[in-house]
């Protein structure tokens, strides 16, 4: 997918972020809360707030690199407004998550980790989010649904549409 | 250097002056960069901000021509803040009450305004410097090629002596030669005034000593230096010159000017593995081998003897260096034959102390770091561990004085020359390799953004640059490593020659040429 | 700044009230001098980490100090040298909770006789075994016991920082945290000359990024430190050389959250409960097919049985209950007939399990014991940091053949090529996660090998799970009420209104929404 | 001298304290396999083939990363430690194409040697494969990733040893990659051409390119110092049919197995058409080729002429901080000796 970081359009968002970047100079190990707060304020990693940050940080661009795509919770592509997490831990998996998250990836013809065209939705399978007695569980963005079957689907999604 | 080159790795303080290790030294660079990591601090003083201020802990980012002014203002703090060797400078040095006294006046404030940097990074610099137990100076040619060069060697020499760090390891004053074999060139005696080993002329012992051994007579009076050699041939006392594996025509200042003089010269052998800018104007040009055709040994900038080996012929009939000189002399009436270098190294060994023990044999086992008095001695990793070469080291104070050239309305920038990482010096080999032209393709001019607006100048632009000396034209290259006021061009490049437009003014006491500081007009082509 | 008054003070302005309120609840009860949830599901428990969860209002650092919060605080720093408090822990015989049962003690011990300029101590709340969440909810409803048990360990061995590194996909954790730290930092519990003592101690919260490998010490580490969190090989002991090169002791956050009660009630009483070599209790999270999911904090040495069936009330809609996977994917899964064994991490160990951070997945007829051990090297092979080559290499290999097997692929030999990578893999790996990751392999195929023989040598799923091994047929019970046809996603159910309808088993993508609907359970699997 | 007494493979040995088993064992003549290990760099321990068994201490242990201790009985070649290196091989060249017969670096590969001592074929597990990536914006050597086992040297000697941090790893697991900062190249990248990574990758993933094609057993190497800066780092020519082939630095020197890009990979000079290969003699104001007497010829005649007309001091000569120390002390004696002047200096404050 092209998509292009805009400067401008981000202007008072980079603005706060050097602030904190200036914040964090001189701290111990700086770089993963930097990178957690990109990511956080942009919604994902863009390759000019790691040049900043590496030159902020005085951190290597290859080790940034390395960073952010050693991590699962960073991305180099932003993601839809709404995020659906499937949890995939063990008590959710025995009680057919899997299925749930391929009813989902139908209903909205996108795979985990990718991001409708519309930018509306976007797919993470997750690793244990600790429902697990509520099993299976979904995540809207902050919105937990508990012991979600597979015919709630539709319903759960045109919430957020 | 003082000192060795692993000894780095266990430094506690580096100061880099007048050095772009990480590109003209990469090694060393590295090695550098490893200290840094386990915990050594770091300052770096340069006019460009180089990839090794990068990893300073104190970056000055100094005027071309400031050095002594800089180094002054540094010895200024550390006794301002008592940090000096008290006890060293007792039992070891002399003359620094004059030392002291010098310095008073070159405070931070005056040091910063001069130098053109901050007064508290010369504070902390200074404070790094002074609270380190072992610190190492590290220098080359943006120290030396100033027509204040020696002073401010003696300035760097006065502040390592002034926090004791002469004489132990991992410290000392260690200038890094950019010739692979510089070093061993002027310990073979390619100096005017010095045979092999630093031995002067002009004692008796020392003469009668060679001439006993090659069975000739040999002069008394002092040669002359390489500036002098170019006067004398405009005032037709000089009608042969030899020229051995060297291309001034690209690297000596005033390119015009030398052009000139080797016009005029009456004979001229080069002896060389390319046709240079310089054998091309010869009457005889001999082909020689190149360092992968023949043996015989380097000495590094640590004083490191090492063996050359040869791994392939050379190419139709070119010859070692050595055998072509031999043939020659054998010519001449010496009827000295030498079977190999090997031979030459006895006959070196038994003539030159600081060589006394070397041979091909140990070397082929050991490594050895002259002195190496005799055949038993392990060599020396560094000087003046026992005492002081001269007995105590001598405080030389020396004055800031301004550059011989300074800007002017009609030239109004500083221009600085120095060496990239991708080429070596007149690129006669690294010309040749399809990658390093890939790499670093031409010549170019680094000029800051501020600057380049001004002039109206935009990264790529073609630009002519204007000096007393001539004219050029080269590619600008905007970045923010160089300050305002300032330009640098790398002295390589055939084609925009930085060394058309440089000042062949001279340090007075080692005759080096002024490379550092010219004063130059940019202008869009 | 706080004094032992001004404690008391708040305990004694707060607690009455609270009671008062709690019980007016009806939640609560009286279980000698505490206060414990009321319920059949709490009766065989015995609370100490979870005491105050479900009871006090996190959020509130008064209602923790009115339970005795921050008391064995002030007792160590005001009664107790560092040397004592070791010692104490030290002869609770405490272990890690976090999985690999070390003894607290020694660890808190090593550090405190290196001598260094700065140490640390980290809580290690990068809960990442999937089907755990006994941390979490530590976290959420009772952090001030936390905060409390790092200060204490501060100050055992030396160290002025704590550093809480939580996972990133515990939001509420992460806020309720923060809270917790700044009411501490007010109350001068956390800061600079803790009760008037001299003492200082600081908490800084470390978010993870989503890299389970984090959970191991090292790696957890080099993600402090802001490298990808690759484990680093032992040359030096963490309590010598950690974090940033410094002694650093790394706890869980259940082991810390055992640290004020064991300093408030001594290490006697602490040895009182649970088993001799293992002492004290343990929270479980038991989930999976389960009639009564949850957490459940017992004491150790309970059977599987009490735990699974007495707690629990055994599996869901009445199937038959399985197996119960415990330690998550670094551990195994333990077949009916073993569901007498008592959990402990010395019994766990013996058949092949281990105690791991608490979860407990229970499962039942319906579970094929492939797809569960394909379900774990899944995980480890994503979660694989990828430094060493058994584990990057291994269990990608591992994974593939299950992978294969599932699908009705499987060949023989597979099953000797899966144990003998599982050799290879716990053998030679670098760090716990390889070590461990062919654990679940290993006790699938010791117990349940004629499931593995099944998919392979008859191409059937016992459990009836594997989609690729099984059909979806329509019995004669069917009554035509048409909702299996309309219900199919690709048209595969054809059939009369009040007919029997038919599968096309062509068409059929074994999606099993038919089998969902029906109302009168017409479709079998076969 | 602190030392330890212990066992290894029958044999008591006593040994400084503080040494890594691997260490150990290569002092006193034991041969453990290892792709990763390098003695400059901080054991990473992520190979795991140099796994010894030690009695009484459960599992293998790595001998990268494990220091002796005293009473230690240890076995570097037991039947476990055997299975456990060919199982990891296996694994390894699982996921390695087999194109030794076309690759450079066959016949200078461990994972070719270590396979064939651990007599390993094709690999078991040849299902997936790495993702295929492919750098060769570098003009002096290219990166296979299909190739790389991902030890790690290069990226830890790029950091650790020559501090440019221009490669690291991509992604993690199955997936990591060695790479630049978003796959754009090493031309891209603060690469600087050093070559440090090349000369230690143990596999074919890293290769420089050579303009001539050799297999390495037709090498011969020798040993010199390079012709650059004052460093003088030592280095071994790669030799065949008397044309230098390649460049390896030599580990037992004060560079410690680092070079530069020029060092490294600018030799091509030496076997350069333009290299002058008869002395030229100016005939008619352009330079002609000649022979060497004739060349010798025109110089000592006018060598003797210019002293008869001028004297000694009318010659003047510059001497090469480029040339052997032999050559130097030669050029002076000429001057000094033959031509009896002293003007003699170099152009080496350039």
């Amino acid at each position: 997918m092209e998509f292009k970081f805009d400067k401008e359009e981000n202007k008072e968002q980079i603005v706060a972020f050097m602030e904190f970047l200036d914040s964090k100079k001189n701290t111990p190990g700086p770089l993963m809360p930097s990178l957690q707060r990109a990511q956080d304020v942009f919604g994902f990693l863009p390759k000019e707030m790691l040049e900043t940050i590496s030159k902020e940080l005085s951190i290597p661009m290859a080790e940034i690199y390395g960073v952010a795509t050693f991590y699962s919770q960073f991305s180099f592509v932003p993601t839809g407004k709404n995020k659906v997490s499937v949890c995939l831990g063990t008590a959710c998996y025995v009680k057919g998550a899997q299925s749930i998250l391929e009813e989902i990836e139908s209903q909205l013809g996108i795979e985990s980790g990718e991001t409708t065209v519309d930018e509306v939705f976007s797919i993470a399978a997750a690793r244990c989010v600790g429902d697990c007695s509520i099993a299976p569980v979904i995540l809207v963005n902050e919105d937990v649904y508990a012991k979600v079957k597979k015919e709630d689907i539709t319903e759960i999604l045109a919430k957020y549409n | 250097m003082t000192n060795s080159i692993q000894e780095i790795k266990g430094t506690d303080a580096m100061f880099i002056i007048g050095s772009n290790t990480s590109e003209n030294h990469p090694v060393i660079g590295a090695i550098m960069k490893q200290a840094k990591k386990a915990g050594a601090k770091m300052i770096v003083a340069d006019p460009r901000r180089i990839e090794m201020a990068e990893y300073a802990d104190v970056f000055l980012q100094l005027k071309p021509g400031t050095n002594i002014a800089l180094l002054n203002g540094l010895m200024h703090v550390i006794i301002e803040k008592g940090l000096q060797a008290d006890s060293y400078i007792d039992e070891k040095t002399e003359n620094y009450e004059e030392l002291k006294r010098l310095v008073k006046d070159y405070t931070p404030e005056r040091v910063a305004e001069i130098c053109g940097v901050d007064a508290q990074d010369i504070i902390d610099a200074a404070t790094i410097y002074g609270e380190a137990g072992k610190a190492g100076i590290y220098y080359t040619m943006g120290i030396t090629q100033h027509t204040t060069g020696t002073h401010a060697v003696m300035s760097i020499s006065n502040l390592a002596l002034l926090c004791g760090n002469v004489g132990i390891e991992s410290a000392g004053v260690n200038p890094l030669r950019g010739q692979n074999n510089v070093q061993g060139a002027c310990d073979m005696g390619g100096l005017p005034a010095d045979l092999p080993g630093y031995q002067k002329v002009f004692k008796p012992e020392v003469l009668d000593k060679f001439q006993d051994s090659w069975g000739s007579k040999l002069s008394n009076k002092v040669g002359l230096t390489i500036t002098e050699m170019f006067k004398a041939i405009e005032e037709d006392q000089v009608k042969f010159l030899y020229i051995m594996g060297e291309n001034p025509m690209v690297s000596d200042p005033d390119t015009n000017h030398v052009r000139k003089i080797l016009d005029h010269v009456d004979f001229m052998v080069v002896q060389d593995i390319f046709l240079t800018e310089t054998a091309e104007m010869a009457d005889v040009v001999l082909p020689a081998a190149a360092f992968a055709e023949k043996d015989g040994t380097f000495t590094n900038t640590e004083r490191r003897i090492q063996r050359v080996r040869k791994a392939v012929e050379a190419p139709g009939e070119a010859k070692a260096d050595w055998i072509i000189l031999m043939d020659i002399m054998n010519r001449m009436g010496d009827e000295t034959r030498y079977l190999n270098p090997a031979i030459i190294m006895e006959e070196i060994a038994s003539l030159t102390p600081s060589y006394g023990g070397v041979t091909y044999k140990r070397l082929e086992t050991e490594s050895l770091q002259w002195p190496v008095p005799d055949q038993n001695h392990p060599g020396t990793k560094f000087l003046h561990k026992t005492a002081m070469a001269r007995g105590r080291g001598l405080f030389m104070p020396v004055e800031h004085v301004e550059s011989a050239e300074i800007t002017s309305d009609e030239y109004p920038l500083i221009l600085t020359t120095g060496r990239i990482l991708y080429h070596y010096h007149t690129m006669t080999m690294t010309g040749r390799e399809d990658g390093l032209n890939k790499l670093a393709p031409s010549s170019y001019v680094e000029i800051n953004e501020a600057s380049a607006n001004k002039l109206g100048i935009e990264n790529g632009d073609r630009v002519k640059i204007y000096s007393r000396r001539g004219e050029l034209e080269t590619t600008a290259l905007v970045t923010d490593i160089i300050e305002e006021g300032v330009v640098f061009m790398p002295f390589h490049y055939t084609e925009g020659k930085a060394n058309i437009l440089t000042n062949s003014a001279i340090d007075e006491i080692a005759k080096i040429p002024e490379l550092k500081v010219a004063a130059v007009r940019v202008e869009k082509a | 700044m706080i004094t032992k008054e001004k404690l008391f003070e708040i305990k004694e302005k707060t607690k009455p009230s609270l009671v008062e309120k709690l019980l007016e609840g009806d939640r609560v009860e009286f279980r000698g001098d505490d206060l414990v949830l009321k319920g059949e599901y709490y009766k065989k428990q015995v609370r100490i980490a979870l005491k105050n969860c479900d009871i006090i209002d996190p959020t509130d650092i008064d209602e923790y100090i009115a339970f005795d919060g921050y008391f064995a605080l002030l007792k160590a720093l005001t009664e107790q040298e560092p040397g004592d408090v070791v010692a104490e822990i030290t002869e609770s015989l405490l272990r890690g909770r976090g999985g690999a049962g070390f003894p607290t003690g020694r660890k808190w011990n090593e550090a405190y006789k290196f001598d260094a300029d700065k140490k640390y101590i980290i809580c290690n709340a990068d809960e990442g075994d999937p089907g755990a969440f006994m941390d979490r909810s530590i976290l959420e409803k009772d952090p001030h016991s936390v905060l409390e048990g790092m200060a204490i360990g501060g100050y055992a061995i030396g160290s002025d920082q704590g550093y809480i590194y939580v996972r990133a996909e515990y939001p509420m954790a992460v806020k309720r945290l923060e809270i917790a730290i700044k009411q501490a930092k007010e109350y001068g519990l956390l800061g600079n000359n803790i009760f008037g003592t001299g003492f200082n101690f600081d908490i800084e919260l470390r978010l993870g990024s989503g890299a389970f490998v984090c959970g191991e010490g090292t790696a957890l580490m080099e993600s402090i430190e802001g490298r990808r969190g690759m484990p680093r090989p032992k040359l030096y002991r963490t309590a010598h050389k950690g974090l940033w090169g410094k002694p650093t002791i790394i706890n869980n956050v259940e082991t810390l959250a055992n640290v004020p009660a064991i300093m408030n009630k001594g290490a006697k009483w602490f040895r009182s409960i649970g088993t001799e070599e293992s002492p004290g209790t343990k929270v479980f999270a038991l989930v999976g097919k389960v009639e009564n999911a949850g957490l459940v904090e017992v004491p150790m040495g309970m059977t599987l049985r009490e735990i699974v069936f007495d707690i629990g009330g055994g599996a869901q809609d009445g199937k038959e209950y399985k197996a119960v996977q415990t330690g998550g994917p670094s551990g195994g899964c333990i077949p009916a007939d073993l569901i007498d064994t008592p959990v402990d991490f010395e019994s766990l160990g013996k058949i092949w399990s281990i105690m791991g951070s608490g979860g407990m997945v229970v499962m039942d007829e319906n579970t094929c014991m492939v797809d569960i051990a394909k379900f774990f090297l899944d995980f480890s092979v994503d979660e694989s940091c990828g430094k060493c080559v058994p584990c990057r290499e291994g269990t990608k290999r591992m994974h593939e053949i299950l992978d294969r097997i599932t699908k009705g692929e499987g060949v023989e030999g597979d099953i000797e090529r899966l144990e003998n990578l599982s050799k290879t893999v716990s053998s030679t790996s670098l760090c716990g996660l390889g070590q461990t990751a062919p654990n679940p392999v290993i006790t699938t195929i010791k117990y349940y090998r004629h499931e593995y023989e099944a998919h392979i040598k008859d191409k059937s799923c016992p459990a009836k799970s594997c989609k690729a091994l099984i059909k979806y047929e329509i019995t004669d019970d069917c009554i035509g009420c048409t909702r299996c046809a309309k219900v199919c996603p690709v048209v595969a159910i054809t059939g009369k209104v009040k007919e029997k309808h038919l599968i096309d088993q062509a068409i059929c993508i074994k999606c099993g929404a038919c089998y969902d609907v029906c109302p009168v359970d017409a479709i079998s699997i076969i | 001298m602190n030392t330890v007494k212990l066992t290894i493979n029958g044999k008591q040995y006593e040994i400084e304290k503080g040494t890594f088993v691997l260490k150990a064992c290569s002092d006193i003549g034991i041969d453990i396999p290892t792709m990763c290990h390098d003695e400059r760099l901080v054991p990473s321990g992520s190979c795991r083939l140099c796994q010894v068994e030690v009695e009484g201490w459960g599992k293998l242990h790595t001998a990268c990363t494990t220091q002796v201790k005293e009473g230690m009985v240890i076995h570097t070649h037991s039947e476990k430690v055997v299975k456990a290196r060919q199982d990891l091989l296996d694994m390894l060249i699982s996921n390695h194409p087999l194109d030794c017969l076309t690759c450079e670096s066959a016949g200078a590969c461990k994972l070719q040697d270590l396979c064939y001592e651990y007599g390993i074929t094709e690999g078991t597990y040849r299902w997936e494969m790495s993702k295929p990536y492919y750098d060769d914006t570098n003009p002096f050597y290219t990166f296979d990733a299909s190739k790389c086992i991902l030890c790690g040297l290069c990226v830890r000697v790029c950091d650790e040893l020559q501090g440019t941090n221009a490669i690291g790893f991509e992604n993690r697991g199955f997936e990591t990659l060695v790479a630049t900062p978003f796959g754009e190249g090493l031309e891209n990248s603060t690469c600087v051409s050093c070559g440090n990574c090349v000369s230690v990758c143990p596999v074919g993933a890293l290769e420089p390119r050579s303009k001539m094609k050799f297999r390495q057993w037709e090498i011969e190497t020798t040993r010199t110092t390079c012709s650059y800066c004052g460093v003088g780092c030592q280095m071994d020519l790669k030799t065949k049919n008397n044309r230098v082939v390649g460049v390896e630095p030599a580990f037992d020197a004060h560079n410690e197995g680092l070079l530069c890009v020029k060092g490294k990979f600018s030799y091509n000079f030496l076997s350069h058409p333009d290299r002058l290969t008869m002395p030229l003699v100016r005939k008619d104001g352009v330079l002609v080729e000649t022979t060497w007497d004739e060349a010798y010829n025109v110089i000592t005649s006018k060598m003797k002429q210019t002293k008869e007309d001028f004297g000694s001091d009318s010659f003047a000569g510059l001497t090469s901080a480029r040339c052997t120390n032999e050559d130097n002390y030669m050029f002076q004696k000429m001057f000094r000796s033959t031509l009896g002047t002293n003007n003699v200096d170099h152009c080496a404050r350039l």
